[in-house]
């Protein structure tokens, strides 16, 4: 019979304040196979682990309970101690009698009661477990970035710089993101396109960076430190290669579409560059406003191609990638235009989102700098921002707050009186958020040097008339009705997580937070892991940030990957699904719960994949026939643990 | 109606063919007018095959049987087998075939339409007979039923003998078949769980007392469960009893085996068995009430499928053994499913 | 006067919300009745419907399972699937006649002391007025 | 000692053993069960026969051998638990059932007598019911060695004549209770004998079924162990427990601790029905099983009844109750069988 030591911590008065631990180790004594059981104020202070380390080797222990504190607090304590010691870390077990018993009750026989319980209850499981040790994994040692705005950038440079190679997927065009779109950025007023050019042109020509633009994850398999990737890239019809930028093809194209780069505010030919300064350095044709490829119905760009750069017979493409980490920095997008109705947008050419705002004041957009209505390309004297839109307000619209749309909403303003000196700002605001370095001070700023009107209250009614964009509000602060005939409203709308984000985290496995942002394994102390072991986030994909935010995290998944990539070999926990194959029939419903697909059919019976397993068990629940359990939780454990619970 | 004589020659032909190397049927048994199971190997023995009314078998359950032959056999003869299956007997091979136990190739499904009829309930037809024999029963082109006895031939309704479960039936042809006898006739039911209704509006303790009543009579012969086309387990988790140990069993799997229920025939232990039971035919039990029949003791355990069988509809929007692909009751979810009792 | 029923309860928390909800009820020092012993699991679902038959048998005056709130789950789903299930089992058990009071099940999370605290001392005051459950509980 | 007792007077007498505990038979919708009864208008003489034989009584499927404890200095402690002598007497016991009885006592005889079960059956009275009308269609007690009012191994035989039962005593066990009430018996008059001995005659001509050559069984049986008959009889077997459980005659059991508690260590070890039809009857914990399949647990079914006991005792253990061929869900025939068993004889 195997032998038990049981080792019952005061935790000063936290535990023996209402648990009587003398009776509880007395009693604990007496249970089946508990060949020694004592107690001492502090288990888990160097004398405490001796006494364990001492009992292990003297009364030559199989394993040992732990009566203490909650596991998360020092599981790890006393399975290193115990090791130490000579046990597989998996004969010891904690029994917590602190955070569930002595800490929630009054009564001290009913405590102890419980405890002692709970204890029994720790010392059934620990009699069945099994020794393991970690399964060990080798590693991938690349890593792919999804997305190429700044976050996924900075990851690919900062993974690139350590000498891991990267593949970069975007699936626009060109690398930039959103933040090429920018005009300046707060608090410093850089410009934008002068601070992220250089980082693109470096991932342009590192050696260790792979870019894959137009292109989009098709599907993710595979386990930490072993995943594999299939990017589907899409034809550009044009050899980024030859193509010389020198623009004979967009003269002849016949078709005019909408540009996205300034939100509708340009047009554009349906074969074109993204923007002056993209990378890849090349023209693309949008087949989707091509007048069609099969057969040619038009051609002329082709025509007068010198280098030949363009091909119409380029296909798509699926390339398979093996890495060993994955990070998603798959960005947002603004609240869709649709959903403001109320505020006028999409319905008055001269209400703008914020990024249309950020296109009008930038040296390189459709005014090349002016601010100038779209309407009537007149410089609007009077312009109200609006912030909020879209965000805090849980009834209509996304429940949290975007986090920048103060600091740009002020930015805004203020580059606004730059370029408009007689102008004048109105901001309609909820709170002022500013919280960062330097960004009170440049919001104070914008109110004091550059006159911008704050009214703290929400716009009710948003109507032109007579040329101007008449907009209702109160003031709460003064309490009374504002209406102001303004030439031109931007409104600050919300950040949403971009489009097929959702679609991305079904094919990555990564869950979704109930706004739809991809969720964080946890909150406070893992903000940059995902719940999928080996996929980091970085970015607005995760939530709103600004820039200097996006960086850190994305440095921040740089380093986590790196942790990663720099071993040789992986190490997973052991407490993983196991088969047994004389009672497996095949049914595949364990194959169907499971959450990380590491269950599958091989000649007619489940087969575990250890290393995607992650040990929740729903396999072993959902099995008929008892065919499939959890090492170290199993059924009979838990029937033990079950009857020792209740007094039996 | 069902053409007996076509059943015979559909079957001859496939084991003159060699189609399949045999086929599941009914013949008539020396218990009464209890069928017992063909097992037709020869052409010539096809004569045997019967089909009236009192064919209440759920044939797939030798299926089971077959798989297990099969895997045992070193040059296994890799023919279908020929079943013949009724509408409710095919949603238990639909079943089967979503857990993969079968493969769509190793059947050859012979079914037949039980168009407005079924089958009958036994103790049914004894009542109405009162005490008078009978000695066969046909059916009619009207779905009566011809019962013969020793004072000659008299029709009577089906309704009045017909299987409850047959009153509630979901499939009256099968969903699945490789030949059809009989016809497709639509029949709706306009009390799916009819049987429930009586049941249900009894108090918690009426049902307490009620099923404490039934469940100690409980032997344990098991025949529920191995009459049970969806307790194809080597082995029941529910109890002790078969414990499928083969050479190669590790003591471990040995020492991890449970005794969730004791073998003691008592109130906690039958308890354990049959709900047990019960929540593992969720979302799998296609009511052939061949439990229910079987059970010596007359303990009506179709009202515990039964049940489940209704809150699979009511609360999940599934229903059992209409469409091989479709994932099972419990390895599936849907976003929507019902929380109001969570708290 | 006989001493006042206490009712037995085992509970099964999943480890990353409901147990870690009830340590955090434990750090911040909330009380409720003793009467809950809890068996940590990792998933709600992996609850088998036998862990509670098995529990009623051995005497459980109630039985409560208790995971992340749905989306919340550490493994993505597990806790729809147990949804599922306690659902039926809860079905069935009321059906042969166990007052429906004695099984539970929660959405605890990790930052839901309070809920937990709550769930527990509702549950407990449930379960006195019917007294010790009989009916399942083995007689052995 | 021979009397009559009119159905009227029939609840009264049953009242008039109060000291006893009583168990009879009982309807239950469609079938009989053998019940412990407290009223005596619940009992149904003219029900068919019970379910489950008065095996279930003095064999019953569970019996507590003892309870076990460890102490608190962690020795174990062994009670042996015996069953109480309660005096009873059951009513209805049908000829074939009784004789039944006789041939369970034989095994739980020699060098050992089990306590268990002799404890129950000496203080057990049995009263028997001749069957005018063969209880079940597939009745064949006359094929071994029975008949439908048979004596054997019973304390009283009531033969019902209509609206009187004629009574008569066949042991001393017999002759107390019809002492306990003597006022409601009266004597027979001849025409009562007569009457009787009509009846009987034409019970035995009710019973239709029989096996065939069953003086040869026994010897046939010895060279057909590797018979290709049984795999194909047992083709549609279920292995289910019915056969076994409810026959009269079976007798095997299997002996399990059930433990209620770990902590201190607590249970009991109980003695419950096993059935050689489960498949794990004879499963070794090696995993080997010198019965893997259905054709050799039919096999051994038969032999039992009519090879090996017949050598052992001198009887079949087999009393044509015919429970085996009404309930068998796949209509496994045992005179079929051993039909099919004497052409293979021949």
């Amino acid at each position: 019979m195997k032998r038990t030591g049981v080792f019952v911590c005061h935790c000063g008065i936290n535990i023996a304040g209402t648990v009587d631990v003398k009776k509880a180790a007395k009693e604990l004594s007496k249970h089946k196979g508990v060949v020694h059981s004592e107690d001492y104020v502090y288990m888990c202070s160097d004398p405490g682990q001796n006494l364990i380390l001492d009992a292990i080797k003297e009364k030559k222990l199989d394993n040992v309970v732990i009566a203490c504190c909650s596991p998360t607090l020092h599981e790890t304590t006393f399975r290193n101690a115990s090791k130490s010691a000579g046990l597989n870390e998996f004969q010891c077990e904690i029994a917590n009698i602190r955070e569930q018993c002595s800490w929630v009750h009054k009564d001290m026989d009913k405590a102890t009661e419980k405890a002692i319980k709970i204890t029994k209850s720790a010392v059934e499981k620990v009699r069945r477990n099994e020794s393991l040790e970690p399964i060990s994994i080798p590693v991938t040692r690349r890593a792919l970035v999804i997305g190429g705005g700044i976050a996924g950038i900075q990851s690919a440079l900062d993974l690139a710089n350590t000498g891991y190679e990267v593949i970069l997927v975007e699936r626009s065009p060109s690398i930039g993101g959103h933040m090429i779109q920018l005009s300046e950025t707060f608090p410093t007023l850089d410009c934008s396109q002068c601070i992220l050019t250089p980082k693109m042109v470096e991932v342009s020509k590192h050696s260790n960076i792979k870019l894959m633009t137009s292109s989009e994850i098709q599907e993710i398999s595979g386990y930490v430190g072993n995943f594999k990737a299939k990017i589907l890239k899409k034809p550009t019809y044009v050899d980024a290669d030859k193509c010389t930028l020198c623009d004979e093809c967009t003269k002849v194209c016949p078709v005019v579409v909408s540009n996205e780069f300034d939100l509708g505010l340009t047009g554009r030919r349906a074969i074109y560059i993204p923007f002056p300064q993209a990378i890849p350095a090349t023209y693309t044709l949008d087949i989707s406003a091509c007048p069609g490829l099969l057969p040619i119905a038009c051609g002329k760009c082709a025509d007068v191609c010198e280098p030949g750069a363009i091909d119409f017979d380029m296909k798509p493409e699926i390339i398979e990638e093996e890495v060993g980490a994955i990070i998603v920095a798959s960005g947002f997008d603004l609240y869709e235009k649709e959903m403001m109705g109320e505020y006028g947008y999409g319905k008055y050419p001269d209400v703008l989102d914020g990024l249309q705002f950020e296109r009008l004041l930038s040296a390189s957009g459709p005014t090349m700098g002016k601010v100038l209505r779209p309407s009537d390309h007149k410089e609007p004297k009077e312009v109200v921002f609006i912030q909020c839109a879209g965000s805090r307000d849980p009834e209509l619209h996304c429940p949290y707050c975007s986090k920048i749309c103060c600091m740009y909403t002020a930015k805004h303003a203020m580059l606004y009186k730059h370029h408009v000196h007689d102008g004048q700002a109105y901001i309609f605001y909820i709170d002022i958020r500013s919280g960062g370095k330097g960004y009170e001070e440049f919001v104070q700023r914008a109110v004091e040097e550059d006159g911008v009107l704050y009214l703290r209250g929400k716009v009710s009614k948003i109507f032109e008339e007579k040329g101007k964009i008449k907009v209702w509000g109160v003031d709460t602060l003064a309490g009374k009705d504002i209406e102001i005939d303004a030439d031109m409203v931007v409104l600050a709308t919300a950040m949403r997580p971009s489009e097929g984000a959702e679609e991305l985290a079904k094919k990555l496995k990564i869950a979704l937070d109930k706004d739809g942002f991809l969720s964080e394994a946890h909150p406070k102390l893992r903000p940059v892991e995902s719940v999928t072991s080996g996929m980091f986030l970085a970015g607005a994909a995760q939530a709103p940030k600004d820039i200097p935010e996006a960086v850190a995290q994305a440095s921040g998944a740089a380093a986590k990957a790196i942790a990663i990539l720099s071993q040789e070999r992986l190490f997973h926990a052991p407490t993983v699904a196991k088969v047994n194959v004389n009672l497996c029939t095949g049914c595949g419903m364990c194959v169907d719960v499971c959450p990380y697909d590491s269950l599958s059919l091989k000649d007619g019976k489940v087969e575990v994949n250890e290393v995607l397993c992650e040990g929740c068990g729903t396999c072993s629940a959902t099995c008929l026939r008892a065919a499939i359990q959890i090492r170290n939780l199993t059924p009979l454990q838990v029937s033990e643990m079950i009857k020792v619970s209740l007094g039996g | 109606m069902v053409n007996l004589e076509d059943l015979k020659n559909e079957a001859h032909k496939l084991l003159k063919e060699g189609t399949v190397k045999y086929i599941i049927g009914y013949e008539r048994g020396t218990n009464g007018l209890l069928p017992i199971p063909a097992f037709i190997k020869n052409p010539e023995d096809v004569e045997r095959l019967i089909w009236d009314p009192t064919c209440v078998f759920n044939l797939t359950r030798f299926l089971v049987d077959e798989k297990r032959r099969k895997a045992s056999e070193k040059e296994p003869d890799e023919r279908p087998v020929g079943v013949i299956v009724k509408g409710c007997d095919s949603r238990a091979l639909v079943v089967l075939l979503q857990e993969k136990f079968i493969n769509r190739d190793d059947v050859y499904i012979l079914g037949v339409s039980c168009e407005e009829a079924g089958v009958l309930d036994e103790k049914k037809l004894a009542k109405t007979l009162k005490g008078k024999k009978a000695k066969n029963i046909e059916f009619t082109k009207n779905d009566n039923f011809v019962v013969m006895t020793e004072d000659g031939k008299t029709e009577i309704s089906a309704k009045e003998i017909l299987a409850e479960r047959c009153l509630e039936c979901k499939a009256n042809f099968p969903v699945i078949y490789d030949i059809l006898l009989g016809e497709k006739v639509k029949r709706k039911s306009d009390k799916p769980f009819g049987s429930l209704e009586k049941f249900e509006s009894l108090s918690k303790e009426e049902r307490w007392t009620f099923w404490k009543e039934q469940l100690d009579k409980c032997i344990r012969c098991y025949a529920c469960r191995s009459v049970c086309p969806m307790c194809y387990c080597d082995e029941c988790v529910a109890d002790t009893i078969n414990f499928a140990v083969t050479a190669d069993t590790t003591a471990e799997e040995k020492a991890q085996k449970i005794k969730w229920a004791e073998k003691s025939p008592v109130t906690s232990e039958n308890f354990v068995y049959h709900l047990v039971r019960a929540i593992h035919l969720a979302g799998r039990c296609i009511d052939c009430g061949e439990c229910e029949r079987v059970c010596p003791l007359d303990i009506p355990l179709r009202l515990l499928n039964k049940k489940l069988e209704k809150e699979a509809k009511e609360l999940f929007d599934y229903e059992v053994g209409f469409d091989p692909d479709q994932p099972s009751l419990v390895s599936s979810f849907k976003d929507e499913d019902p929380e109001d009792f969570i708290r | 006067m006989a001493e006042e029923f206490e009712p037995k309860i085992v509970a099964f928390l999943c480890k990353w919300c409901s147990s870690a909800g009830s340590d955090l009820a434990g750090v911040s020092r909330m009380e409720y009745p003793p009467n809950v012993v809890p068996i940590t699991v990792m998933c709600s679902g992996s609850v088998s419907p036998l862990y509670i038959f098995s529990a009623f048998k051995r005497g459980a005056d109630g039985v409560l399972v208790s995971g992340c709130h749905p989306g919340d789950c550490h493994y993505i789903k597990g806790n729809f699937y147990a949804r599922r299930r306690i659902a039926l089992v809860k079905k069935l058990l009321d059906y042969i006649g166990l007052e429906p009071q004695r099984f539970q099940m929660s959405w605890v999370s990790a930052a839901e002391g309070k809920k937990y605290t709550q769930i527990i001392k509702d549950f407990v005051q449930e379960l006195k007025p019917l007294g010790p459950q009989t009916k399942l509980r083995s007689n052995s | 000692m021979e009397k009559i007792l009119t159905k009227k007077s029939f609840p009264q007498w049953v009242k008039k053993l109060s000291l006893y505990k009583i168990y009879a038979p009982v309807r239950d919708n469609d079938i009989c069960n053998l019940e412990a009864i407290d009223n005596p208008e619940s009992i149904d003489l003219d029900c068919s026969n019970t379910v489950l034989s008065p095996k279930k009584i003095i064999f019953p499927q569970r019996e507590i051998y003892l309870e076990f404890e460890t102490s608190d200095e962690n020795k174990l402690q062994v009670k042996e638990i015996l069953p109480e002598e309660t005096p009873s007497v059951i009513f209805g016991v049908r000829p074939c059932d009784a004789k039944a009885l006789t041939l369970t006592d034989k095994v739980f005889s020699g060098d050992f007598k089990d306590p268990y079960y002799w404890k129950r059956r000496n203080s057990t009275t049995l009263i028997g019911l001749a069957c005018n009308i063969p209880p079940s269609p597939n009745c064949f007690c006359l094929s071994v060695g029975g008949s439908p009012h048979s004596k054997e191994g019973l304390d009283i035989l009531m033969t019902d004549l209509g609206d009187k039962y004629f009574v008569e005593s066949l042991s001393e066990k017999g002759s107390t209770l019809i002492n306990l009430a003597k006022p409601l018996f009266q004597q027979p008059k001849a025409a009562d004998k007569k009457a009787v001995e009509k009846t009987q005659a034409e019970a035995e001509k009710k019973i239709v079924r029989q096996i065939k050559d069953i003086k040869k069984i026994p010897s046939i049986l010895e060279n057909m162990f590797d018979s290709p008959l049984w795999d194909k009889e047992s083709l549609s077997c279920l292995r289910c427990g019915i056969c076994t459980y409810l026959c009269p005659t079976c007798h095997c059991f299997d002996i399990n601790d059930e433990v209620s508690s770990s902590s201190p260590v607590k249970g009991k070890r109980v003695r419950t029905w096993d059935n050689c039809q489960f498949p794990d009857f004879t499963m070794h914990s090696s995993g080997h099983n010198p019965r893997p399949d259905r054709s050799s647990r039919l096999r051994q079914r038969i032999l039992h009844k009519f090879q090996y006991f017949v050598e052992l005792y001198k009887d079949y253990q087999c009393t044509g109750c015919g429970r085996c061929i009404s309930k068998c869900p796949v209509g496994i025939d045992i005179i079929e069988v051993l039909d099919k068993v004497s052409d293979y004889g021949s």
